[in-house]
């Protein structure tokens, strides 16, 4: 199997910069000619760009691309929580405000597109043997870092180790761990040794956490990477400004300067987009989505993802544990009332599973649970709880956390099962609640680049994060093996029955799938649309522009 | 007679309103007229009315009083018609009022000079440097030490007795054509009341100023004032020239006022004593305030103090304030543990402290205090105040308590009714009797009475004492008399201590002590006293400047 | 009466029967046992209706806490209706119902930490100012060291630490007011210490116990309950700053101040204001009505003689 | 004088002791220590005795105490757990300046206007204007900071359409048009926030100062009302007045967690909430060092104000 890919430079995936100066001057001027849709598109699918995703955007956005990206202008970004925690260290990126400062200073040796689908950027090329046990990494020359070092193979051997070894830091480290030995080739190529096959290594690769960084450098109170800005000022919890760093490979970014910062309260982050303050905030709440439609000027930022939000039942414990327990109860799940009422609409009822249509290898073909009193009444008599109370204890670790819950108990009342919502402090929820013995709690997991990575986080038997104590060894034994299977129709079938399984078989009430809603001014152009986290996955600052300058 | 009206009060009424809106008439119809250079004074007890009808001079109501009818009128011009800026105007300027505390009424935080001229330099009479030339001449004229620098400093820098002076000097500043002086000498030690009332008397004849001098005090009133009001619950009772009404009174009320008055300090009725059957010995007690409990004290008050009492013995015990006697009180009662010497109580040898004498020891000895009002929980019963020491001492329960609480009332002559009110309910004189009826219940042996009548009337003052003297007769309890007015001791004790700075100056039989000779400072507390008759200031003046020069002699050596 | 010029000057006697006995006066009426102005009344009308509110609001409230007045509609602040007469909240439930559940709650809480703060404040304060110079000032500096800690402070490392629940606000509450408490305390058992008839109880030889039961406390005790109106407003106060913080009453669970801090974002956008509004009325109306009722308790003296100026 | 002086600065030293005690023992009381937040799930037991024996943790508490006071008083605050790279004073000097800016101002322009309408409520108890301004903060007393705060938002920034939402970007690039209009909205709440108490608290210690008998000494002197007020009662006043100042600024140093996250911008109270939430202890310990200092050495300035302003203390006889 080879996975090579090349790119003569580092795409966007709808992004009108991603083409060459040519190439978009020439659309400019078609479009100011009156060139038509399918214009554009024969033109951008010769290009290199693929006929699908052009499709689905060019329709709806002929006038964004016809616009060039403009240089200058200040942009003014308000993320949520932030602290004396925020760090420039990308193994230790935790929150969306370090993952979108990772994108202003560094790069990766491969970038993520909106498909999730993956292409080169420091690595030129990208090599895999055919049982995906050694991958090669061909690096671009000529990349120069912020303080005019060239890259080369020692940065990124220093990369990669970092996220080695016992007592590793890495937050990534779950991703990186069948790594064996990271070794230098030659000037420009890098070489990795696995101890077990993985495919999605290279996808790995492409998250927050394997941000290039220089070899050696320890001290992260400034930045120094290859990416579009250079880090002007950094103060943890207060605020980061970068500015284009000249002699980026790609170009520097087109912002005279980007400002980030956090504000912690939803409605003063509200606040200040609606009043101009700022141009972008993250998270913007389902109920002010029509607000901020209705605002001139304002546009929802929204990203259908594979996030997802659920209650989980302990597998190793009563009444958890109890199959008709967890039938009754996810019959008893107001699916539709978490997705309109509580989501607006900006998400997707889930089906007690982890991968939605946002992944590559979802299933559409498994039934969608919905909610049926008469049947979850029929296994609650069957299950023999009776009117014990059933605890689930809550935080507000997402959007709908506490609210699912509530819309599960309130059904459940009227078949007689009786719910007790525990809500406890988001703060410290992860470490004195979660996976530490409830029968019911709350969780949320946000997207990750393949279906397999998800599974294998949440569900395998031995995986650190395996919330609901689940154990199937079918289930861990298809799971590995899918890994190496190539036959698409043959996949297809592995990973539906993996989805299925967790969805007849597993321990998760998972009644919605949450899109990544943030906002924006109109006049912020070069949005990316990556589902992995806010702000179009935090792969936007080498794209994104003002228009309006 | 054609000297011109100063001020004058037609038909006037002034009510309290209450909180519900309800009205009490507080004077009623009165009428009378100062002129000019004239002093006239309104006599009264309290709640007779008199300082309400003062301050209408100046236009002003207390806060809850409001005139209800007639005029007051200063110069012919209606005070009760005026605004408020109008009536700024005239106070200070030409009516200018004295209090009885001058420690209250000068503002603490202001120096003196300041708090003296400003009413002259906002009035726009004076400028700043006149006032100030004008107040250092008030200053040499009322006889204050140190007239050049004494405007420097702050209130509480000053003694008392100057700083009443002081007050007048506030007052004259502005040249006012009328005085209003409300009982300004009643707080001040008898001597120092003689200076200062020599003091006003000189400058009110010198500016020729008309003034109204309100007290209760008809031996004060003597000296000072040419024309008297008297004045009893709002209503004017008799009116006319002090020596018409001192000499001559016609009305009851007048009349029992003039009985009230204290007689000159003379011995009283001897009676017959056990003497060598002691209540309590005093053997070289000192004490103090501050530092450690027991060891020297920082500062000490009493020095080496040796006293007896006998059973059934009346102590007066006087002295001027400072001068230690309500601190020997509070030794006895040990409240102020003395570092040195002891107490003997039926020749039993009493603990310094308080806490370690045994209940039965505590019995014995009560304490009266001076301020009925603040001695008695205002948020207990007469009932309850009086049952506790029975169910204390005599472990007295339920209808016994009662009853004999019923008893202690009609000991003191009140009524029944009494034992469920609460105190506020009382008047001044009534709270004292529940405060001697308290101590009573206990059934003690001594009673130290700590100025019980100082804080009252002439009348009831007179009562209480009369009472006391009732008590003594039928319980055979002995006292400890603290007073500061020397009539009421010589009238009421057998013998008196003489206190002066922490020592005893003198101590004797009262027969021994008043007849002299005696130590300087028994003369000069005797001569101090006024006596109820016109022109007694001036003869009196020589007396106290002889005995104040052998005092200091005295102090010398 | 007329006077003229002559009969001004000469003697005058006032009329007089012999049966006047002239006796003395009873001394000026007090300035009254308390009572109430009109705004006072009204304070106590609104606090006795919330305290009505607070026990039996939730047996009247039309729905239960987190109940949906109507499941098919998924619009949330919507205007008042029948069915829910305040309109709904941001989970699109009863706001009337929502705050009579909360009336419990809140002036639950906001009562039983003020309790504790009072327990703790008033007999230590009470204590400290008869207990002696040793014992007082090792106290005094004590309370003075924790009034030193900022409040808010104070109560998020201690919810922190140990989590977030109604026995713990409660608690935090207590010992968060209990300094300030004891400030008071002390000093009005000081004042009421140096009184006369406070000596004139140790001088008769009575104990702690009576001095501070009998003596002591029936004296302190109006200063003390309006500063507990006062006190009991703060309390409401912190704990919606905690709710701000996501550490107060936790949601779903109703209580005022985490009422108006889940509405509160929605006054730019919800259809309807009053169902924003409503809890912050709530605690408005409780408050406001405290302070009329404490004003009156403290003004009952003061302020009479600017009057005059 | 210099005697109470001295007295009261040795009182106020021994309580910031009492408060490192405190805050010292309550922090240690804290589940977890300094180590185990650091290594966080990394930490292995080899690593954890590595870095409790670097960090002194393997030192009897006592030992503890002195040595991190011992360089708490030479400034050195250490190193954040929650960053593990940041120094604290790195973490508080990025914040204290917005911290100065917003204090001080609301110091200057909320202090004396609420001083200035309390008296003046003081000075016309009873009418009209009088009882508007005590209902008014009676109904600004009980309301919540963040309810304040947005009602100030909707009616500055959504209805009058002046100043910023939220303080965007650091003081030094701004110009003082920018200044005013980004700090606008923190302050004037906070402003509304403190002159709630401020009014109610002063005009009651004037009022009374007014019952006393040298003020009905003024009123028979002719002295006009505002010379009464400003000069005698005033004067004497200051004790309690400044005292409630000194509470109400030490809150606006200490307390303005609510402000500070409700208008974005990073001051040291929002600190010590992330501290909180990271379990960064040092960053509490040092945090609530330098708030408690604050408070006592405002109640000190307090202490010594209402000393100077009295004669008696002043010029003892």
């Amino acid at each position: 199997m080879s996975l090579r890919k090349k790119g003569p430079k580092i795409m966007g995936d709808f992004e009108f910069s991603d083409l060459k100066l040519h190439q978009q001057q020439e659309i400019v001027n078609a479009v100011r000619k009156g060139a038509t849709r399918r214009d554009i598109m024969t033109w951008m699918m010769a290009a290199g760009a693929t006929a699908t995703t052009g499709g689905a955007i060019f329709g709806s956005a002929s006038q964004v691309w016809a616009s060039t990206p403009k240089r200058g202008g200040r942009l003014v970004c308000a993320g949520d929580q932030h602290g004396p925690a925020d760090t420039l260290d990308p193994i230790l990126c935790t929150a969306s405000v370090d993952y979108w400062r990772g994108r202003m200073f560094y790069g990766n040796l491969v970038r993520l597109k909106a498909d999730l689908s993956w292409e080169p950027e420091l690595a030129e090329e990208v090599l895999v043997n055919s049982d995906a046990t050694k991958w090669t990494f061909k690096l671009r020359k000529g990349v120069e870092f912020h303080n005019g070092k060239t890259m080369n193979a020692d940065d990124v051997v220093y990369t990669l180790s970092r996220h080695m070894g016992e007592d590793t830091k890495s937050i990534g480290k779950s991703q990186f761990d069948m790594v064996t030995s990271v070794k230098k080739v030659n000037e420009y190529e890098v070489e990795c040794n696995l101890e077990t096959p993985n495919a999605d290594l290279v996808n790995s690769l492409g998250t927050f956490h394997f941000r290039v960084v220089q070899d050696g450098v320890e001290d992260f109170s400034t930045a120094i990477g290859t990416g579009p800005y250079r880090c002007k000022e950094f103060k943890p919890g207060v605020r980061t400004v970068g500015t284009p760093f000249e002699n980026c490979w790609h170009g520097p970014g087109y912002l005279d300067e980007m400002e980030h910062f956090g504000i912690g309260d939803p409605v003063a982050r509200l606040n200040a987009f609606m009043a101009g303050d700022v141009d972008m905030m993250v998270n913007l709440p389902g109920k002010a989505v029509k607000e901020v439609e209705a605002a001139a000027g304002k546009e929802v930022w929204s990203v259908e993802s594979g996030r997802y939000t659920s209650i989980v039942c302990h597998q190793g414990v009563s009444p958890s544990n109890n199959r008709d327990l967890i039938r009754a109860m996810q019959m008893c799940m107001d699916r539709t009332r978490v997705v309109k009422g509580e989501l607006k609409g900006l998400g997707s009822v889930g089906n007690d599973q982890p991968i939605n249509k946002a992944y590559f290898d979802y299933s559409p073909d498994i039934p969608q649970r919905e909610l049926d009193l008469d049947k979850a009444k029929f296994h609650f008599e069957k299950s023999g709880v009776g009117s014990t109370t059933i605890p689930i204890i809550a935080a507000e670790v997402s959007q709908a956390a506490t609210f699912q819950c509530l819309a599960l108990q309130r059904e459940a009342k009227k078949i007689g099962m009786n719910i007790d919502v525990q809500k406890v402090t988001t703060d410290g929820y992860w470490g004195a609640v979660w996976m530490q013995g409830s029968p019911f709690n709350v969780t949320t997991w946000n997207m990750r680049p393949t279906a397999n990575i998800m599974m294998t986080l949440a569900y395998k038997s031995d995986s650190n994060w395996n919330e609901t104590f689940w154990k199937s060894e079918k289930f861990d034994k298809t799971l590995v093996q899918v890994r190496g299977v190539t036959d698409a129709a043959e996949r297809k079938q592995m990973y539906h029955d993996l989805q299925m399984d967790i969805h007849e078989n597993g321990g998760s009430i998972t009644p919605a799938h949450l899109n990544y809603t943030d906002a924006c001014a109109s006049y912020v152009k070069g949005r990316t649309m990556v589902p992995l986290n806010n702000w179009g996955g935090a792969e936007a600052p080498p794209y994104i522009y003002r228009d309006d300058v | 007679m054609n000297k011109k009206v100063v001020f004058e009060a037609k038909n006037l009424c002034i009510n309290a309103v209450r909180d519900d809106g309800s009205e009490l008439s507080i004077v009623k119809d009165a009428n009378f007229k100062v002129r000019e250079g004239e002093v006239v004074a309104l006599i009264g007890e309290s709640g007779s009315g008199k300082t309400t009808i003062a301050l209408s001079s100046l236009g002003y109501c207390k806060p809850g009083l409001k005139i209800s009818n007639g005029t007051t009128s200063l110069f012919d011009q209606d005070l009760t018609s005026m605004g408020i800026e109008e009536l700024r105007q005239i106070r200070g300027e030409k009516v200018a009022y004295l209090a009885q505390s001058a420690i209250a009424t000068f503002n603490p935080a202001l120096k003196i000079n300041e708090q003296v001229t400003e009413s002259a330099v906002i009035h726009g009479s004076k400028t700043q440097n006149e006032a100030n030339e004008f107040a250092k001449g008030l200053y040499h004229s009322l006889d204050l030490p140190n007239p050049e620098f004494i405007g420097a400093r702050y209130p509480h820098q000053v003694s008392g007795g100057q700083l009443q002076r002081l007050m007048a000097a506030m007052a004259l500043c502005g040249e006012p054509s009328l005085l209003v002086l409300d009982e300004p000498t009643t707080a001040l030690d008898v001597t120092t009341q003689i200076e200062v009332l020599k003091a006003f008397k000189k400058v009110i004849r010198e500016r020729g100023a008309a003034a109204i001098y309100v007290t209760h005090d008809l031996a004060v009133v003597a000296q000072i004032a040419d024309r008297i009001v008297v004045l009893y619950n709002g209503d004017i009772q008799e009116k006319g020239t002090a020596n018409e009404v001192i000499s001559k009174p016609r009305h009851p009320y007048t009349k029992r006022l003039m009985q009230a008055v204290r007689p000159l300090p003379a011995a009283g009725k001897k009676t017959r004593l056990n003497k060598t059957d002691k209540v309590i010995e005093i053997k070289g007690v000192s004490a103090g305030y501050g530092g450690d409990v027991m060891s020297k004290p920082k500062e000490i008050i009493l020095k080496d103090i040796n006293l007896e009492l006998s059973r059934g013995e009346v102590l007066g015990v006087i002295g001027e304030s400072g001068s230690g006697k309500s601190t020997l009180a509070r030794v006895i009662a040990g409240l102020l543990p003395s570092f040195k010497g002891e107490i003997l109580l039926d020749g039993q040898q009493l603990k310094p402290r308080l806490e370690d004498r045994p209940r039965s020891e505590l019995r014995k000895i009560q304490f009266v205090y001076q301020m009925a009002d603040t001695a008695i929980n205002p948020k207990q019963t007469i009932g309850n105040i009086l049952g506790r020491p029975l169910e204390f001492y005599l472990n007295m329960y339920g209808q016994k308590q009662k009853n004999r609480v019923l008893e202690l009332l009609d000991m003191v002559e009140l009524p029944k009714e009494f034992f469920t009110r609460y105190p506020h309910e009382l008047s001044g004189g009534q709270k004292q009797r529940i405060n001697l009826a308290r101590a009573l219940a206990a059934e003690p042996e001594v009673l130290l009475c700590d100025e019980v009548t100082s804080a009252l009337d002439s009348i009831v003052g007179a009562n209480v004492i009369e009472l006391l003297r009732g008590l003594r007769k039928n319980l055979g309890v002995s006292f400890v008399f603290i007073s500061h007015d020397l009539s009421t001791v010589s009238a009421f004790a057998d013998s008196i201590a003489v206190m002066y700075k922490g020592i005893i100056a003198e101590t004797g039989s009262v027969h021994k002590v008043l007849s002299p000779p005696s130590h300087p400072y028994t003369d000069l507390l005797i001569s101090s006293v006024p006596e109820l008759r016109v022109g007694w200031l001036e003869d009196a003046d020589k007396n106290i400047q002889k005995a104040k020069n052998l005092l200091e002699k005295e102090n010398i050596s | 009466m007329s006077n003229n010029e002559n009969n001004e000057d000469k003697h005058y006697v006032a009329p007089f029967s012999k049966e006047v006995s002239f006796d003395e006066l009873q001394d000026a009426p007090p300035s009254g046992k308390f009572r109430l102005s009109i705004t006072g009344k009204l304070g106590v009308i609104v606090v006795a209706f919330w305290l009505f509110i607070a026990i039996f609001g939730q047996f009247l409230a039309p729905y239960e806490e987190n109940d949906l007045p109507f499941p098919d509609d998924y619009s949330e602040f919507q205007k008042p209706r029948p069915g829910a007469w305040l309109g709904t909240d941001v989970d699109d439930r009863d706001i009337l119902s929502r705050i009579m559940y909360g009336a419990g709650r809140t002036i639950g809480i906001s009562l039983a930490g003020v309790l504790i703060a009072y327990v703790i404040g008033v007999t230590l304060g009470i204590g400290s100012s008869i207990a002696g110079s040793r014992i007082d000032q090792v106290l005094t500096q004590f309370f003075n060291i924790l009034l030193a800690i900022p409040t808010i402070m104070f109560g998020l490392v201690v919810v922190a630490a140990v989590g977030s629940s109604i026995p713990v606000l409660i608690i935090t509450a207590g010992a968060i007011f209990s300094p300030v408490v004891f400030r008071l305390s002390r000093a009005l058992g000081m004042e009421i210490m140096v009184m006369d008839f406070v000596e004139a109880a140790k001088v008769r030889g009575e104990g702690y116990r009576w001095i501070i039961f009998k003596e002591i406390w029936p004296n302190a005790a109006m200063p003390l309950i309006s500063d507990f109106g006062l006190r009991f407003i703060y309390v409401i106060l912190f704990v919606s700053s905690l709710s701000f913080l996501g550490l107060g009453v936790q949601p779903p669970l109703a209580d005022w101040g985490s009422m108006v801090r889940e509405n509160l974002g929605a006054l730019q956008y919800g259809e309807s204001v009053i169902p924003i509004l409503a809890p912050a009325i709530a605690i408005a109306s409780l408050t406001v009505a405290i302070n009329l009722i404490v004003d009156d308790v403290s003004a009952h003296a003061g302020g009479k003689l600017s009057g005059r100026l | 004088m210099f005697r109470i002086i001295l007295t009261k600065i040795a009182a106020g030293l021994l309580t910031t002791l009492g408060v490192s005690i405190v805050i010292f023992l309550g922090t240690n009381a804290l589940p977890g220590d300094a180590a185990q937040i650091r290594l966080g799930q990394a930490a292995t037991e080899d690593s954890l005795r590595a870095l409790r024996e670097e960090l002194g943790l393997n030192l009897p508490l006592y030992q503890q105490y002195f040595r991190w006071l011992f360089n708490f008083l030479q400034g050195e605050f250490g190193t954040s757990l929650a960053s593990g790279n940041v120094t604290i004073a790195q973490l508080i000097s990025d914040r204290y300046e917005n911290t100065l800016i917003v204090s001080t101002l609301t110091a200057m322009i909320g202090v004396p206007i609420s001083v200035g309408l309390g008296i003046m409520a003081a000075m016309f108890p009873g009418t009209i204007y009088d009882r508007f301004l005590t209902l008014g903060s009676v109904t600004l007393v009980a309301a919540p900071e963040f309810f304040t705060a947005t009602l100030m938002v909707l009616f500055v920034v959504f209805f009058l359409g002046i100043g910023n939402a939220v303080v965007v970007g650091s003081i030094e690039d701004k110009n003082l048009a920018e200044l005013i209009t980004h700090f606008i909205l923190p302050i004037a709440t906070l402003c509304l926030v403190i002159a709630a108490q401020l009014i109610r608290m002063t005009r009651a210690a004037v009022l009374n100062v007014m019952n006393s008998p040298y003020i009905e000494m003024a009123i028979l002197k002719g002295i006009p009302r505002r010379r009464v007020v400003m000069r005698h009662a005033l004067l004497n006043a200051i004790g309690p007045i400044v005292n409630v100042i000194a509470i109400n600024l030490a809150y606006v140093v200490t307390g303005v967690i609510v402000i500070e996250v409700y208008f974005g911008y990073a001051g040291l109270a929002t600190l010590i909430v992330q501290g909180v939430q990271t379990r960064d202890y040092i960053l509490i310990q040092t945090l609530g060092m330098i708030f408690c200092a604050t408070y006592v050495i405002l109640m000190m300035i307090a202490d010594l104000a209402s000393i100077l302003s009295n004669p008696r203390l002043r010029h003892p006889k």
